[in-house]
């Protein structure tokens, strides 16, 4: 470990990021490079620190922060912390040099300053938020990590769509982050703690009942899907697409929507004795994975199909979560790994085909193979990892959790898991094939970027071909650090290494009848049943539009009420009611003063008599008694 | 020195004024005669404030007149009457500041000045007076002055209908009055307060002296604006001119009250049943609260203001009653009750004569053609609002310190008393359901009516004579120990006569 | 009860009564001045009743001066009314009122 | 100490008679004098700031009750008082510099000022009286200053009759609460607000009717719903300044005396009494201002109801009678302040630059006014309870109260889950705001060519309260300490 490595992790990114509008303003043509430097020098610290955790060390350290409720900075570094942390780090480094050609020709229309301010403070935020030990903290950092997000989608903030995708995404995700928040604090109400690892060390020993944790349970399930789009609050990942497409492969693919999973695994040892905790975990996961898959199905905005796969395979996370701390934890967070290299690498080439092509549509794709080699290529090592092609890195991933599956005798989840990979294989084909192989009549004009957007995709491909290869490696690295975790050897499972070779084999089949009968295919999408069932998909399973009609809803409502409380029944009551019924009684009082002088001595009369009657009242009181 | 020198003072005062005015006249200054009235009250009040001093340091002086020991008339400064003396010196002489720019137009101004001084002078009487019959006489003296005063203007219909109104009334009561103190007079042989409380223990049946009470609170409750007797109020409060119009609310219709409470003092102390306490409280939240919704629906700004001083009425009574009624634990009514005295005297004297500033500018008495009097007399308008604000017992004005010790005595008591406060309590937030749009009225108006805008500020006697009241309305609510250091040796005087039977 | 009813008693409650009837019932604005002399009269007389000889008639001679007095302010106002508006009916008076 | 309280109470009310005074003075003059008054008084909580650190409280009877005096001029400087203080004086400080440029050509410029001084003086002697009487005086000040500054520089024709219903409400709350106070007097015979003793005839059922009393005079003070419609109203309708003080500070001191009411002055354990009751008030009002704030097209009614369902989350907080509640209270105080303030003054001016404060005809102002968006999602984050931001460090206190509730019935479970949830709402339309008014294609771009950051008068007080609010979220210690001190005081610690 370095020296001040603490200090290091928070300083380096969150300084930086607040250098870079200055950096911008006096240096504008290095900013980019100044990024890039400190999101080197973070990943040079968080890789520092893989030493110490390696040899089975757990570093530790607390920051009083705020000491009077408990949020207090307490860093806790195991392998799965460390492991996201790597990849933010080291996948945000490659993401911020791509960065600075992909985005040079938007220097003009908008501050690059606050893009790269962005991004370094969404590193730092996402480094703290995976390596604390508190939960508020860590909720601090969530909800950094998701203001980030919301910046980076609406960067083009002239642009209406990306302005209202920013703020779906953000309301969407906070309503998951509210009810981590009630989970985080009913925690603390039952534990009188924040720290995750007191907790555990609490339910372990069993001086805490599990039985009180259903509700904080539900919620942290509830802030996990929010954070990793997955139903019912996947909404906006799709939208989220109108970020620039690095922001898509850092933020939206390999990062911040792996938090969701990473809060899951996290506190899995407090809740996994919760009845039905893993089991609601693993059905949300399958019903996630199938529904998503089958939209990226039909899909043809390039990058909302990969934000589909993206939800898709953040399912696959889930489902494999909900097998348990000994077998779910390390296949989870194995394809998390691998899922993050490969799908950074498909959007950042998906950023350079769009940015050459000029749109994101794959209508306007097609037979870009010859004109895009690199790119091609790269995109292939993508594409292959996701489809779980043997020897790529999602092959190993994925064939772990199916084995997983089977071992703890999930064997419903195994199919649905199973079913998905054949939809996986053939939402990618069916991509790769539109973009690059399709025959077009018109020419489209396209070429490969720079050499300095390629070399993240060469790393990246790399990775994506040979992760897969790291399994034990990476095993070995979550069992020395306490991690409890066992792992099934995944060739040892004939029927696993099968279904993916059978996946394999019936998705290139399918995929062959459908390059050849695709006008086909088209024309039965529209009729009879399957058109349903396809403009349901392409709807997004109607998802958006109930959420439009709750809000309308909500909104309509608040206009009546606003007309019928706050003007008809306060202002009425006030005015009318109260005020104009004193009026009205005065008006009716008024008649009393006739002006007329012998009333006038009338009512003198009347005062005498009512004043004989008070004074003489006790008089009176013991004359009737008397009589009595 | 004795009691008698600001008497002295005033009436030679009053008589003095009718040669100044001829004299003035000539030179065709005649209205610079206020000056003179001025110069009597500043001499009477600081005549009084010497009294006060010997008075306050425990030493009664008493100055006797003529007769014998069961009949004598007698002139006794108590801190009673120091309190009622200071107050109406202080407003007849704020009034006649007033009235040098005010008057102006008018003719006669002798006889305004000199009534004027009259009427301070019966008020002043009253508080001096050591026995019934001279009491009423000084009564009458002020009622008759204020009656000529009333109709002043005597070429217009409203002075008229209002004067003969209050002349029947007023007389009519004076003579209820006159018949309890005749009743009084033939069951003790006496009219001393000194005697009477002693001749009032000997005496086995109480039927007659009860009898006597009733008509007492009867006769001066006519005065006083008691409700169902206050029918004369807002009609000579609105007709009479500004200044007399704050006279007769500040101080002529309490004096009235205080010529009640000063003979119903001596029965307090006696074994005889006290009922009238009660009487009077009860009397208090029916004044405060008639007062306050006919208040509600005025558009004539002076009435409004006349109804409104039938609703601090009540809250004199309810404070004042309640003493009566629980004695020593009610010592906050006592407070309360002459505290609201002597702001209300200043505070509706305030109100009074800014509104009679807005009239002499504006030419009507209507609130609706004064919209936005704020912006082309803005000092006038402002000193409007506190005085408003403070009636409507708006802290940290001086209508809230004292209406705070009436609610305070209440809570005091416990039980019923906490009725009477919550009436109290509420019946402030009717107040300022008509000060709040008049006030609104003078500012903030979008639109400044036609006759509004032609008006501007008025002259420097006006307007000192309102700035010097809004300063004591200030003043006497950030620091409530100025005047309770008045009304506090009245108040253990007081305490002294209930308790001492 | 008996022994407050003497005749003079009487008489002064029988004058009171018809003054206020008089200024509760009548219209005319002398009218109600001679009420108000009656009433007042009514007042002195028991004065006058008590029997305390000397005393009483002083007081009784000033209270005569000062109903003198308000009688004199009052018919004053009556002529005004008369000269300038013609009216001696209170019913025509009536005009302040609300 | 005694002096430097009594200077902070004389200062705004000495500068602003001499302010009315020097009437014909221009209005640079006016405003810079105004601003040195205010800013005076904030060096001088500098040694109030480090004697409460040490010695918890200091106290000090100016003028003992007296037959002459019917309560006692005394006052009182604690932690709770003193966080008030801090955005009593910063703010008004602020707003009084937002002034200087914005309210150029208001008639009657002197008395704005110094109505403006006396309003600030009000609340300072609001927060530091001792005695429930003085704290009335000082309260009604407070109302008679605001309700003239609203009513007499109003924005619209309405402020006739909205300064009307503005008065109207708050002064049956004033009213309320004065019967509240009498009533304790009645039980204890002291006026003071501290170390009451209370007699054996007050049972437990009164001392709940009283504090219903407090609950709904504060609570409308607060604009605490079904008692809000006056908030939107006259926030709207005052000038910007003015809603700023009145949004910042003013419903503040609701809060504090609800604080000092509730737990100070009542005997421990009324408040919890209360519980379903308050708290359903507080979630109804988080919700409807929520949605009333999604709802409205006028940006300042946005805020306006913005800061219903804010009062309604220091509510929660407070009527929740747990440490982690009134301690986020009363560090919202200060955040809420900070924050609402910074909105303001964007809208104010967004306002002044398009010339209409209409959220259809507003949109894609980011571009011509980087900084003032910057500010705005600054404000319109740290109000949602987001990180980095202050709003963020007391807004989880106060709504995760609810779960702190012993014994909690399921009612209040549901009403804690639901308050949480309230937080949804609130970035809704905190972010929907944002983006209809900065982000997207520029609506009025081609009427007005000049749209741009505004002058330094105004930036500067935004950029002072964007700084602060990231600090304060980022360094939440400045407060916590005295945060901390002011829940014990109030005898929920944290």
């Amino acid at each position: 470990m370095l020296p001040y490595t603490y200090l290091l992790l928070i300083a380096i990114p969150f300084i930086g990021a607040a250098l870079t509008p200055l950096v911008g303003h006096f240096f504008p043509r290095a900013k980019g490079w100044f990024a890039v430097a400190c999101a080197a020098l973070s990943a040079v610290v968080v890789v520092s620190i893989i030493p110490d955790v390696w040899n089975g060390y757990t570093p530790g350290y607390t920051y009083l922060w705020n000491d009077a409720i408990g949020l207090n900075l307490t860093f806790y570094i195991d392998a799965l912390g460390l492991l996201l942390a790597l990849i933010a780090t080291i996948i945000g480094l490659l993401v911020v040099i791509y960065s600075v050609k992909y985005m040079e020709t938007d220097e003009k229309k908008y501050n690059l300053s606050r893009y790269y301010s962005l991004v370094l403070l969404f590193i730092g935020a996402m480094v703290c938020l995976v390596l604390t030990d508190n939960l508020l903290v860590l909720y601090f950092f969530w909800e950094i990590v998701g203001l980030c997000s919301y910046a980076l989608i609406g960067y083009y903030y002239d642009d209406p769509k990306a302005a209202k995708a920013g703020m779906k995404a953000f309301v969407t995700t906070r309503v998951g982050d509210a009810f981590l928040l009630i989970g985080i604090i009913v925690l603390y109400w039952q534990t009188k703690s924040f720290n995750i690892q007191e907790i555990i060390l609490a339910v372990e020993t069993g001086s805490i009942s599990v039985s009180s944790f259903a509700l904080p349970g539900a919620c942290f399930i509830l802030g996990a899907i929010g954070k990793s789009a997955q139903i019912p609050l996947h909404v906006w990942l799709p939208d989220a697409m109108e970020a620039p497409s690095p922001i898509s492969a850092l933020i939206h693919a390999a990062t911040m929507v792996n938090a969701g999973i990473y809060l899951i695994l996290r506190v899995m040892p407090i809740f996994i004795d919760v009845q039905y905790w893993l089991l609601a975990i693993g059905i949300i996961g399958g019903v996630t994975m199938l529904i998503t898959a089958i939209q990226a199905l039909v899909e043809i905005d390039l990058k909302r199909l990969l934000a589909y796969s993206t939800i898709s395979q953040l399912a696959y996370l889930m489902l494999a979560a909900s097998f348990g701390v000994t077998y779910g934890l390390f296949s989870s967070s194995f394809h998390l790994l691998v899922h993050g290299t490969f799908k950074a690498l498909l959007f950042l080439c998906a950023g350079a085909i769009i940015h050459s092509v000029g749109s994101r549509s794959m209508m306007d794709m097609g037979g870009l193979k010859n004109k895009m080699r690199y790119t091609f290529w790269m995109t292939m090592f993508g594409a292959f990892a996701l489809a779980g092609i043997f020897p790529f890195g999602g092959f190993w991933s994925k064939d772990l959790i199916f084995a997983s599956a089977l071992k703890t005798s999930h064997y419903l989840f195994f199919i649905v898991a199973a079913f998905t990979a054949l939809l996986t294989l053939l939402y990618t084909l069916r991509m790769i094939y539109l973009v690059f192989y399709r025959k077009r009549d018109d020419e489209v004009e396209a070429h490969d970027p720079s050499i300095i957007m390629l070399v993240p995709l060469f790393i990246l491909g790399i990775g994506a071909l040979t992760l897969g290869f790291f399994e034990h490696t990476l095993l070995h690295f979550f069992t020395n650090s306490n991690m409890h975790v066992e792992v099934v050897e995944g060739l040892e499972y004939f029927i696993s290494v099968g279904a993916s070779i059978t996946i394999m084999v019936i998705g290139f089949l399918i995929f062959r009848y459908y390059v050849h009968n695709r006008d086909k295919l088209i024309a039965l999408s529209k009729s009879g049943i399957t058109s349903s069932l396809y403009s349901a998909a392409s709807n997004g399973f109607y998802f958006d539009r109930f959420y439009l009609w709750l809000i309308g809803g909500l909104l309509a409502t608040g206009r009546t009420v606003y007309h019928k409380f706050d003007i008809g029944a306060t202002d009425r009551f006030c005015y009318e009611t109260v005020a104009g019924g004193t009026i009205k009684l005065g008006q009716k009082f008024r008649h009393a003063q006739t002006g007329d002088l012998n009333y006038n001595m009338v009512g003198i009369v009347i005062g005498a008599i009512l004043v004989t009657i008070l004074i003489f009242l006790p008089s009176i009181i013991d004359f009737l008694m008397g009589g009595v | 020195m004795t009691p008698i020198i600001p008497l002295i003072i005033l009436i030679v005062g009053a008589f003095v004024i009718y040669p100044c005015s001829e004299a003035l006249r000539r030179v065709k200054k005649e209205y610079l005669v206020g000056i003179i009235a001025a110069l009597f009250f500043t001499v009477a009040l600081w005549s009084t404030l010497v009294i006060a001093v010997d008075v306050w340091a425990g030493t009664e002086s008493t100055y006797c007149l003529a007769g014998a020991t069961a009949f004598r008339i007698t002139l006794r400064a108590d801190p009673l009457a120091i309190f009622l003396g200071i107050i109406a010196i202080s407003m007849g002489l704020i009034v006649s500041i007033y009235s040098i720019n005010y008057m102006k137009e008018d003719t006669r101004l002798d006889k305004y000045y000199s009534l004027l001084i009259l009427l301070v002078t019966g008020i002043v009487g009253i508080g001096l007076s050591g026995d019934i019959f001279n009491l009423y006489v000084f009564f009458e003296l002020m009622c008759i002055s204020s009656y000529v005063l009333v109709a002043f203007r005597r070429e217009n219909w409203e002075p008229i209908e209002a004067g003969f109104k209050y002349i029947v009334m007023s007389a009519t009561g004076s003579c209820i009055a006159l018949f309890a103190i005749s009743i009084i007079f033939a069951q003790t042989g006496t009219l001393d307060f000194a005697l009477l409380a002693g001749e009032i223990s000997n005496i086995s049946n109480q039927t007659p002296l009860l009898a006597a009470v009733c008509f007492l609170i009867v006769g001066f409750g006519v005065k006083a604006a008691i409700v169902p007797l206050h029918t004369w109020l807002p009609d000579a409060h609105a007709a009479a001119p500004s200044g007399i119009s704050a006279m007769l609310s500040g101080i002529v219709i309490q004096s009235g009250f205080f010529a009640m409470i000063r003979i119903l003092l001596i029965f307090s102390g006696t074994s005889l049943t006290q009922n009238f306490g009660f009487t009077l409280a009860i009397f208090g939240l029916i004044t405060m609260t008639v007062g306050n919704i006919m208040a509600l629906v005025q558009t004539d700004l002076k009435r409004m203001l006349a109804y409104s001083s039938v609703t601090q009425m009540g809250y004199i009574l309810v404070g004042i009653g309640l003493a009566f009624e629980f004695g020593e634990i009610a010592r906050a009514g006592l407070e309360g009750g002459l505290f609201h005295i002597l702001t209300h005297a200043f505070m509706k004297g305030l109100a009074f004569l800014c509104a009679g500033a807005i009239i002499y500018r504006v030419g009507t008495r209507d609130i609706r053609e004064m919209k936005g009097i704020g912006r082309t007399m803005p000092l006038t308008a402002l000193a409007f609002a506190i005085a408003g604000l403070s009636l409507a017992g708006v802290p940290p004005l001086s209508g809230f310190m004292s209406k705070w010790l009436i609610y305070k005595v209440g809570l005091d008591i416990g039980g019923w008393g906490l009725f009477f406060t919550g009436m109290a309590v509420f019946n402030s937030i009717l107040s300022l359901g008509y000060y709040l749009p008049a006030i609104n009225t003078f500012f903030f108006a979008k639109e400044t009516s036609g006759l509004a805008k032609k008006a501007k500020e008025v002259p420097l006697s006006m307007l000192m004579a309102i700035c010097i009241l809004a300063a004591i309305t200030i003043i006497l609510g950030i620091a409530p120990m100025f005047g309770l250091r008045i009304v506090d040796p009245a108040v253990e005087f007081m305490l002294g006569l209930m308790g001492g039977a | 009860m008996t022994e407050y009813l003497n005749a003079y008693t009487l008489l002064v409650l029988i004058l009171i009564l018809i003054g206020l009837y008089c200024l509760i019932s009548k219209r005319n604005m002398i009218k109600m001045i001679i009420g108000i002399e009656i009433l007042s009269k009514g007042v002195t007389l028991n004065f006058i009743a008590t029997g305390y000889g000397g005393i009483a008639q002083a007081l009784v001679i000033v209270v005569i001066v000062i109903d003198v007095v308000i009688v004199a302010i009052a018919l004053s106002l009556i002529v005004n009314a008369y000269t300038h508006h013609g009216v001696i009916n209170l019913k025509k008076l009536k005009r302040l009122r609300g | 100490m005694a002096s430097i309280i009594i200077l902070l109470i004389c200062i705004p009310f000495i500068s602003a008679l001499l302010i009315f005074i020097g009437g014909r003075r221009t209005e640079r003059d006016l405003g810079l004098g105004a601003f040195i008054a205010s800013i005076l008084t904030v060096p001088l909580l500098l040694p109030l700031i480090a004697y409460v650190q040490s010695n918890e409280s200091y106290a000090f009877t100016l003028i003992e009750s007296s037959r002459y005096l019917p309560f006692t001029v005394g006052f009182m400087v604690d932690s709770l008082s003193l966080i008030l203080l801090i955005a009593i004086s910063v703010l008004s400080t602020l707003s009084v510099l937002y002034s200087l440029k914005y309210v150029k050509a208001l008639h009657d410029i002197n008395s704005y000022y110094s109505g403006l001084l006396i309003f600030m003086g009000g609340m300072i002697g609001v927060v530091l009286a001792s005695d429930m009487i003085l704290f009335y005086l000082f309260w009604e000040m407070v109302l008679v200053a605001s309700w003239a500054l609203v009513t007499y520089w109003g924005e619209t024709v309405e402020s006739y009759r909205i300064g009307l219903k503005y008065f109207f409400f708050t002064h049956v709350g004033a009213i309320l609460i004065l019967v509240g106070i009498l009533w304790v007097y009645s039980l204890t015979g002291s006026t003071s607000m501290h170390g009451l003793t209370y007699g054996s005839n007050a049972t437990f059922s009164i001392l709940k009717t009283i504090a219903i009393f407090f609950v709904i005079g504060f609570g409308i003070k607060m604009a605490i719903f079904p008692f809000h419609s006056w908030l939107p109203d006259a926030h709207t309708v005052a000038q910007l300044p003015i809603t700023i003080m009145l949004a910042a500070i003013m419903l503040s001191t609701g809060a504090y005396g609800l604080m000092r009411f509730l737990f100070n002055v009542l005997p421990d354990g009324v408040g919890q009494s209360l519980i379903p009751f308050t708290l359903i008030l507080a979630v109804i009002t988080q919700f409807y201002g929520a949605i009333m704030a999604l709802v409205e097209k006028d940006i300042k009614r946005i805020l306006g109801y913005s800061s219903v369902s804010q009062m309604g989350y220091m509510f929660f907080g407070i009527c929740s009678c747990v440490g982690l509640g009134a301690g986020g209270s009363i560090f919202h105080v200060i955040n809420h302040g900070m924050a609402k303030a910074l909105l303001f003054m964007v809208i104010g001016a967004v306002a002044l630059a398009a010339g209409t404060r209409n959220i259809d005809q507003l949109g894609g102002l980011a571009k011509k006014m980087p900084l003032t968006a910057l500010a705005c999602i600054i404000g319109a984050f740290s109000i949602a309870g987001a990180p980095p931001f202050a709003g963020f460090q007391s807004e989880w206190m106060m709504i995760g109260s609810g779960f702190g509730i012993e014994n909690a019935t399921t009612l209040i479970k549901i009403l804690s889950i639901l308050s949480v949830c309230a937080a949804v709402f609130t970035t809704g339309y905190a972010l929907w705001l944002v983006k209809r008014v900065f982000f997207g294609p520029s609506k009025s771009s081609g009427e007005r060519k000049e749209v741009k950051d505004p002058s330094f008068c105004l930036m500067f007080p935004m950029l002072i309260l964007s700084v602060a609010t990231i600090l304060v979220g980022i360094y939440p210690n400045l407060f916590m300490p005295l945060v901390k001190i002011s829940a014990e005081l109030l005898g929920l610690p944290i």
